[in-house]
């Protein structure tokens, strides 16, 4: 770890950053993209009480399947909340063990983007007339009719990134990239999963997708996918 | 009456797969929802001129990839191993759905629950349950300038998926265009549902007996090109 | 020019997708990333009555500034009207000959990408309490007060770009990229003035920032801000 | 009165530069505005470890070029040549801004007309002129921790800048923290403004002369240091 790098010692060290009833998100889509390592080094951690921003349900072998069952989270907020095996999910929505905010995917991806933005909401034609818009207010532009959304911003983010510098730019790889740069803008601290540390300076300024201003401390933990 | 059309002359979703990547045009970019629509991908020739949208981030993705090729960062939105076209370019989840509500979609393929007369979709949650997976069909459908459904004429218990009213949770009001099944193709116009195409052996007396709705029949009727 | 290439055979040729009356985005800042070759050929047609958005209003000797002179402009948007040595929007504007809409810089980018995004405006604490704010509705959102700012779209894009390729996908160099790449999204028509041509494919996926559906034709012309 | 000081004692716009400079705290990200401002960027260390924002999409801009090493496509806010520090990252004009908004600017740098004692800024229109440049200033005001105005202590013709009320327009309420004049630094609190240091050879009197409010003056009043 050199100086003034923001590599963090080990994951629970990084993860110390966590607290009781924080709100976070976890980047992916589906396991594509997601912090595998970091989740599962979550579900060894005691904290209770977590709200977990995350574009499906968990599938129970995931990282989130286990920290499903050991309790630490109470409410899910996702647009697709029954991926393909995902007992632990429906079984604990059923019992009435967890809360669920169901978000349409763009409107999902949008939320986090204008809590990044700094914006106090954005209105969306998505979910007109159907339950999603239910309980939201309404408003006219130009003769249209909207729902006004809110922005989602998260206490942690646990992102997972292709390469990282010791300044936390990173880039991602293929289709991994999906929520992760949108979830670093908007959480008060970032946590990532990295394939690959590289030098400061060896990204290009103009391939880096996520600046490093976004992200407080990185891991490095295997390549592609799991 | 439902149920009186033999199984050996309903399409295969590989046939309907096929039926659908004849209707792509060229210069279409065309999101290709999970399940059925996206086997799609399997019949777009790389020649077609058609780009091939997935949710997760790609602009331009391609078939599946063949087996020993998996790329665990490429995954298309049912999480499954992909190929980019040449030509593709990645975007983040916000970018990607920017695109879809941005009007940019020619033509968006989902499944359905039900299809009404009005072309108001239903497809994310069964009345029975509490809940269901939206991901990123309403913002697709809201967004996109065509929307084809496609899916069996008839739910698994035998009950015609085109209706006059919904009766399931609506997706998204009067979005869909046309309408692909294992038996027929049906465009959906002001004056109610038109039959365009029928599956080989298949009697229109029979498609109308698997719609709940007045079905007009086109002076161009023709069997589906196979 | 290949076959299916966006490239145009010239600029006269390119801007033939102008119309009087439109409304047309000039990316760029200042000369950084602004694309001259296409609005001196603009300054070359007989069009009249457009709406020019732009971040600045045009220092006289450049693109913008003959076109202010040859009477073509009838309103401009942007956030910084007097340029360094911008005399002739100066004076057009003192007597009357022109219109301005005044935006803060943010608040300009975010209106064209919230259009790009198929959005209906935003909220924004930009401006509150100032007179940006007149006439506009003011909404509380937590607690907070933020004024609803509405999406901005253009008929055509005049862009600026780095490398090419036949399709349209996009790099831009250093800081040229600015306004660039969330003008191509919120335009009808995008015409982008590139300094390099690369074969498809030969730019990463990851790589490309604008993506090749948003741009419509290309002319390649110099290399550099000038 | 206000005219008495002796013009070899104010303080250089080079001068104002450094002192700012010194104010630029380690890990902090800090946005400089045009004109004396980014003249900053000329003192801050490489070494310092503070990341320069620069509205038109630098994130980690770095000192002006040595001559004849200028690059057309990388400019400052000021549409003049610089460069990019080790570890910059490149992103479009809606991002940069998102990142102003969204409380990742630890500190603004920013030019004024007047500031008033609970921190209002006025920076963009003359009463006298008929429109004026925003700019970024309203995004970055509203969105920056702490907002440093450097400028002249009184107007060219003798006006004192620091007021009780404005008279000028706003751009951003309550935003100003610290204030750096050409014989002052100044603090912005809830019990108004209080002098922290005055150039050499100014007197308190002098200052308080110059500064059309209640000026108090620190227990740990000293010179600038230079």
């Amino acid at each position: 770890m050199e100086v003034g790098s923001k590599k963090a010692l080990d994951i629970p060290s990084a993860l110390g950053a966590v607290k009781d009833g924080d709100v976070i998100f976890f980047g992916g889509f589906g396991s594509n993209g997601n912090p595998s390592a970091l989740i599962e080094g979550l579900s060894k951690t005691n904290l209770k009480n977590l709200t977990v921003v995350n574009n499906g349900g968990g599938s129970d072998d995931s990282g989130l399947g286990s920290l499903l069952e050991s309790g630490a989270i109470a409410k899910i907020i996702c647009s697709f909340p029954y991926e393909r095996d995902s007992v632990i999910f429906r079984d604990l929505f059923q019992a009435g063990k967890i809360e669920l905010e169901l978000v349409p995917q763009g409107t999902l991806a949008e939320r986090i983007r204008n809590a990044g933005a700094g914006l106090g909401g954005f209105l969306t034609k998505t979910g007109l007339g159907t339950e999603v818009a239910q309980g939201k207010q309404e408003i006219e532009v130009g003769g249209e009719l909207y729902i006004l959304e809110k922005p989602l911003r998260a206490d942690v983010a646990l992102l997972r990134a292709d390469t990282v510098d010791t300044r936390g730019n990173l880039t991602y790889r293929g289709s991994a990239r999906n929520f992760n740069p949108v979830m670093a803008m908007a959480a008060r601290h970032t946590i990532v999963q990295a394939s690959k540390e590289v030098a400061l300076g060896e990204t290009e300024p103009g391939v880096i997708v996520t600046p490093g201003i976004y992200v407080d401390q990185y891991v490095i933990s295997g390549g592609g996918s799991i | 009456m439902e149920t009186v059309i033999a199984e050996n002359l309903l399409l295969s979703r590989e046939a309907m797969a096929k039926r659908v990547a004849q209707e792509l045009q060229a210069g279409w970019v065309v999101n290709l929802g999970i399940g059925m629509p996206v086997l799609t991908t399997k019949y777009v020739g790389a020649d077609q001129g058609v780009i091939v949208h997935s949710e997760n981030g790609i602009i331009g993705m391609g078939p599946p990839p063949r087996e020993g090729e998996e790329d665990d960062d490429v995954r298309n939105a049912g999480n499954e191993p992909t190929t980019l076209a040449l030509g593709a370019a990645l975007v983040h989840q916000a970018d990607s759905f920017s695109l879809a509500r941005g009007g940019r979609l020619n033509c968006a393929v989902l499944g359905g629950f039900q299809v009404s007369t009005s072309g108001d979709l239903a497809n994310w949650r069964l009345p029975k349950n509490p809940t269901g997976n939206i991901g990123g069909a309403m913002d697709i459908a809201s967004g996109a300038n065509e929307v084809f459904a496609m899916m069996s004429h008839l739910t698994k218990q035998g009950e015609p998926k085109l209706v006059e009213e919904l009766t399931y949770p609506v997706t998204t009001l009067a979005c869909v265009t046309k309408i692909f099944t294992d038996i027929a193709v049906i465009t959906v116009t002001g004056e109610g549902f038109v039959l365009e195409e029928v599956a080989s052996g298949v009697g229109v007396e029979q498609v109308k007996a698997c719609t709940a709705a007045p079905l007009l029949v086109s002076d161009a009727l023709q069997d589906i090109p196979m």
